[in-house]
């Protein structure tokens, strides 16, 4: 059981909201202290928050296909705002179309994600990522 | 905002005009009269109208698949493809997101980069930025009738851009399309600008031009069940009547249990012309669309397969006028061509295939009927009275009430009090009531069905059976049975 | 030949054996004792007997495809792939054509050129000629339990290799495997043949080895209606039954509407258990298998998919206790394992999505399923009456006199004169009695059902009607209707 | 209208009688005498049928995947029977498996057939084929 703070959040103009609803009941009952920002998320409410709350990791997800596009650029943002250390993983249907997951996570890692999930993925492995990145 | 169920006036509707067409610079391409003769000129296979009215009168289904991409010409190819190479009947624009958002400078970097990287970098076609003519182009690429779908809260421009385009069909609401789709704009604000969209179709209507509207039925497309819908789908039919539409397509998004979506798609059609005779309009013509399954789908594609062909074989045993098809693609991303014109085929072998049986009445299909009717005319009739008779203040009144509440809805001004689960056979009941004005009978009823299948699995009703059932249909169930895919 | 339902004395049967295992210098290697050992000594798990009680108890469906290949590995590779990837839930060996005729030479020849080509130029699995101990070898190397289907009018060889070699399922019978899959050959013949079969199994048993005996029950798969295959079904559970066989899963083929399919089945086990009671077998453990659409398929595979769903759906409503499935290459070819898994997949997503739903009674199943049991019980007493009172005897006569007659069958002894063709709804109704034991009543409802039709189309009830109810399937529709894909 | 003598039937073990069944009504519709040999018909029966019945066509069926090794030699047979001019169609699921067309086509227009259907090919393509190889 973990007690570290994380911001979760569907970035962009993203509205799928059940997924995120599930990632919420799923993180707080491994014992996270969750701020859940919800859907339609933007780069500046995830920093903002995560200052706020001191959070150890933002969790991103984009369904909608435009991840790519809403996605450049938070880790750059992320350390203008000081936040050097915070863990950055992104999961969800990331980019327009089925797209091998390989390429996906290639293109994630290079933006700076530490992390990067196909789509579908089960929250628990996640939170197993989590606890050995964060430790607990 | 003082908002009321009441024809725009025409100094009313000319006023917010002018505005809208300047929220970017291809408003200045739409003329209206130019617009009318444009359509007159237009073959009528291209009138969604006419198409529904057809089908519905000769008893055959119509199947439409959702396909819509960054660049003019690529878009082209893809609904030629799928009218040819997919037998669609109907075909769809799908806006992109940022449209959605009415974010048109985000739409053009994405078109500057779809064209740069020479893929699309948008999840849909950006008629707005595209405008009045490139519009045209598309319309005059095909043979049949072409459709806007997309879950856009201001939907204005993207109507008057679209339908001088030549497009005969708008999907979408003042709920719909803001509820599931929209995290902070109010109902006031989204109702007023929907009462512009449909006084703009009802404009084009009283010149000799049918323009189909369809409220968008699936909300959520998750576990939404059918009385929810149905109420959001009266409330926008009864808008979009008073504005002046006259053709009216009410949806439905599978449940999966085949008496409770069949009993879903008759009373819809039902009730939808109840409510709109109860206030006089006597001349709108009702047809209904059956959406294949819209919540989370299994990855593999000969899954998807089942599933989607699941959907074919309900819209047909129910009589829905039109199906909207997935493809095998669901679970992964926007499909190519190929699998979306796959799902298309798949669909239209089934729909045609049992053209010929329709669910007759029985009791089962009786009892769900009821139920439904029931609980619809509680959550209207509620809606109406926290109106004064108003539909358009009722719903506004009945979100913050939480006598309508759409299950897993982003927006604000929705209660999320509810909750849904399956019942032992997979119709979907309700777990959480919350203000629903349903009287205790309707409530102990959706107690009991749950609690059969709590026994039957011997664990206690509770909030894990929902995110069970979320999971269920994606991992090859419909139930979410605690043992998973193993059987018990 | 006298034949008559009659078990085989000991004697006998050792007569005919000694006869039997020197047809193919294989039959050497087949030692009963032995084997009853080795069945022993085999993990419960590939018991099919033991798989469909649990199945049927605990009301899940199994799912099966039909899979055979020339040479062993490959064989091995394949099912193991089915068994894998196709999330089946028990495996076949379908027998190559020169097998079914005993022709083993051809045989021979047909394994060395694959061998030498890389690839099977044999339609399935020789296991004659591969022996005891290669069947033994496929056996192991799978969980699951493995059954021979066939179409083999002398089985008998079959029958002791395969046995001895580890399966635990046999399909076919005397009359099933006749008249759909041969020419010339007497039903005295093939009756008296599987006799043997049925006997041998039947030792099994009395060693404490259930085999299961799968009469089959799709005849030539195309437009036969419920009653003849029933017919069929019922006399070879008596035949078989007769012989100390006592895990019995008859079998129907599709017809594509809904109510009759479910009333098929359904009546399918009540009459078998009828007639298995009447004649004083009360220990016999009786099934159902659903064999998807079994006539002509569309070529192209999104739409094949949507038959394949649609036979799944059916056999989940029906509530089967197994169902056959098809691959999306059916039109085609004999599907590669990755085709043949994906039908396996698309059938278990739509089996066990749709496992809570039941068809419940309702006056129209009640309706079909009564006008069923009647025509099977006039065919079967009838045949029954012909042979006094003996099913064997009954079922030579009954063939003769045409009061049972099965439609497109290749066989001589077959009278050919009934005709099938689809009602307004789907249903397939007689268009031609022949010579069918049927009172007048049902005769009338056939040719209402059938004028019915007539009129919707405009046309006369004729045969061309038999013709593109063939075709309809194959072309997207069910009902062959004049203007074939167009809408009407 | 044509009234040419064809002979028609299924080879080898093959009992598919649907497809045979209406191919003899469409020929027949056609105004073809037809001589339909019916399911498991062996070369040799083709053959002594086609001199009995001095027919100008073979048409050959094979639905089951043994068409390969059916139809092997019955050209050379027919050659050998006097049968020089008789044209040789054949048709169906010609072999096992779903194989590009054009390579089955190959194999059978190599093993002397004149003609070679893809499986499912309508009756009346072969009709008007007949009447332009018969002359009517
Ligand atoms: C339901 C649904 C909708 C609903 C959403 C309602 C709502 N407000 O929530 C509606 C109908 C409104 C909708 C709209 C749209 N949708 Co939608 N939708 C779906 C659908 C069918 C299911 C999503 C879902 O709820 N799944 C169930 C939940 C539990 O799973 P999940 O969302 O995947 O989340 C889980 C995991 O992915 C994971 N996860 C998610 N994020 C992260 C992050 C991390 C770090 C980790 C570890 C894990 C993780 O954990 C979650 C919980 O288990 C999917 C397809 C599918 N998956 O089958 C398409 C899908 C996501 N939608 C899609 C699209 C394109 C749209 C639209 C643009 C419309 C369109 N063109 O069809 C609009 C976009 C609106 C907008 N602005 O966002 C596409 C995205 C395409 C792409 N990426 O290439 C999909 C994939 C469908 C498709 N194949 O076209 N949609
Ligand atoms: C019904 C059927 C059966 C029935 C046949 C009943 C009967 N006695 O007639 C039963 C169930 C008994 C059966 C058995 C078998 N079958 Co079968 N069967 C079929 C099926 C589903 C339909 C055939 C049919 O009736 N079609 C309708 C008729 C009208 O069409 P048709 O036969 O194709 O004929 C038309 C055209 O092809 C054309 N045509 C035919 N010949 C010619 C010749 C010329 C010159 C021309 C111009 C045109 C022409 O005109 C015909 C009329 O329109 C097909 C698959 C399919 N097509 O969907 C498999 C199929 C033919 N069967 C097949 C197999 C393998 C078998 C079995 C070995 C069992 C098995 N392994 O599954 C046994 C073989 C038995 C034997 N010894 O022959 C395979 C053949 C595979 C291959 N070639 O690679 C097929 C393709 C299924 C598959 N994909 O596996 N079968």
């Amino acid at each position: 059981m973990s007690s570290h703070t994380i911001v979760l959040g569907v970035i962009g103009a993203d509205v799928h909201a059940v997924g995120n609803k599930i990632l919420h009941y799923a993180y707080s009952q491994a014992g996270f202290n969750v701020v859940n920002l919800g859907v339609m998320v933007s780069q500046e409410e995830f920093i903002q928050a995560a200052i706020e709350a001191d959070a150890k990791a933002m969790i991103v997800s984009s369904l909608y296909g435009h991840g790519e596009l809403d996605c450049r650029g938070l880790r750059d943002k992320c350390i203008e705002a000081g936040l050097e250390k915070i863990k950055l993983y992104v999961g969800g249907n990331l980019v327009v179309g089925k797209t091998p997951y390989e390429e996906v996570q290639k293109k994630f890692l290079e933006m700076g994600f530490d992390r990067v999930y196909p789509p579908g993925s089960d929250p628990a492995l996640s939170i197993l990522d989590l606890e050995k990145d964060l430790g607990n | 905002m003082d908002v009321q169920n009441k024809r725009l006036t025409d100094e009313e509707f000319h006023r917010i005009r002018s505005e809208v067409l300047m929220q970017w610079h291809t408003g200045k391409e739409v003329d209206l009269d130019e617009s009318f003769e444009y359509h007159h000129r237009m073959d009528k296979s291209k009138s969604f109208s006419a198409l529904l009215k057809d089908a519905k009168e000769k008893k055959y289904i119509l199947i439409q698949p959702r396909a819509g991409v960054a660049l003019v010409d690529k878009h082209i190819e893809l609904l030629q493809y799928l009218q040819d190479k997919g037998t669609a009947d109907c075909l769809p624009s799908t806006i992109d997101s940022y449209t959605r958002h009415n974010r048109y400078q985000e739409v053009q970097h994405g078109i500057e980069e779809s064209i740069r990287e020479g893929r699309s970098l948008l999840n849909g076609f950006p008629a707005v930025n595209h405008g009045v003519h490139q519009c045209r182009k598309v319309i005059e690429s095909v043979r049949i009738p072409v459709q806007v779908r997309h879950g856009t809260p201001d939907a204005r421009l993207l109507a008057e851009i679209t339908l001088a385009g030549g497009f005969t069909s708008y999907e979408g609401g003042g709920i719909s399309y803001n509820i599931p789709y929209s995290k902070n704009i109010s109902l006031e604000k989204t109702i007023t600008d929907w009462q512009y969209v449909d006084r703009l179709i009802g404009i084009y209507e009283e010149h000799g031009i049918s323009i189909n509207r369809e409220p968008y039925g699936p909300l959520t497309g998750t576990l939404v069940p059918p009385s929810i819908s149905h109420a959001v789908a009266i409330a926008e039919s009864l808008l979009a009547a008073e504005q002046g539409v006259k053709n009216i397509t009410v949806g439905y998004g599978q449940c999966g249990n085949l008496i409770q979506d069949v009993a879903a798609i008759r009373t819809l059609e039902l009730l939808t012309e109840e409510y709109l005779h109860k206030f006089g309009f006597h001349d709108v013509y009702v047809t209904t669309v059956f959406h294949q399954w819209m919540g989370g789908f299994p990855q593999d594609e000969a899954k998807a397969y089942g599933v989607i062909s699941w959907g074919a074989a309900t819209a047909a045993f129910a009589g829905a006028t039109k199906v909207i098809v997935k493809s095998p693609h669901e679970a992964l991303g926007i499909p190519t061509p190929q699998a979306n014109a796959q799902g298309l085929r798949t669909t239209k072998q089934v729909v045609t295939m049992l053209k010929d049986q329709r669910m007759h009445m029985n009791d089962e299909l009786k009892a769900e009927m009821d139920i439904i009717t029931a609980e619809t005319r509680a959550i209207v009739d509620k809606m109406l009275e926290l109106g004064n008779g108003d539909i358009a203040k009722g719903a506004i009144a009945g979100f913050a009430a939480g006598v309508i509440d759409v299950p897993f809805a982003p927006s604000k001004f929705n209660k999320g009090l509810v909750l849904p689960a399956r019942d032992n056979q997979g119709a979907i009941r309700f777990l959480e009531c919350g203000f629903l004005p349903f009287n205790d009978e309707l409530k102990a009823f959706h107690k009991k069905k749950l609690e059969e299948r709590g026994r039957f699995e011997k664990r206690p009703v509770s909030f894990q059976m929902v995110i069970d059932d979320v999971y269920a249909i994606g991992k090859g169930r419909m139930v979410g049975r605690p043992h998973g895919d193993q059987e018990q």
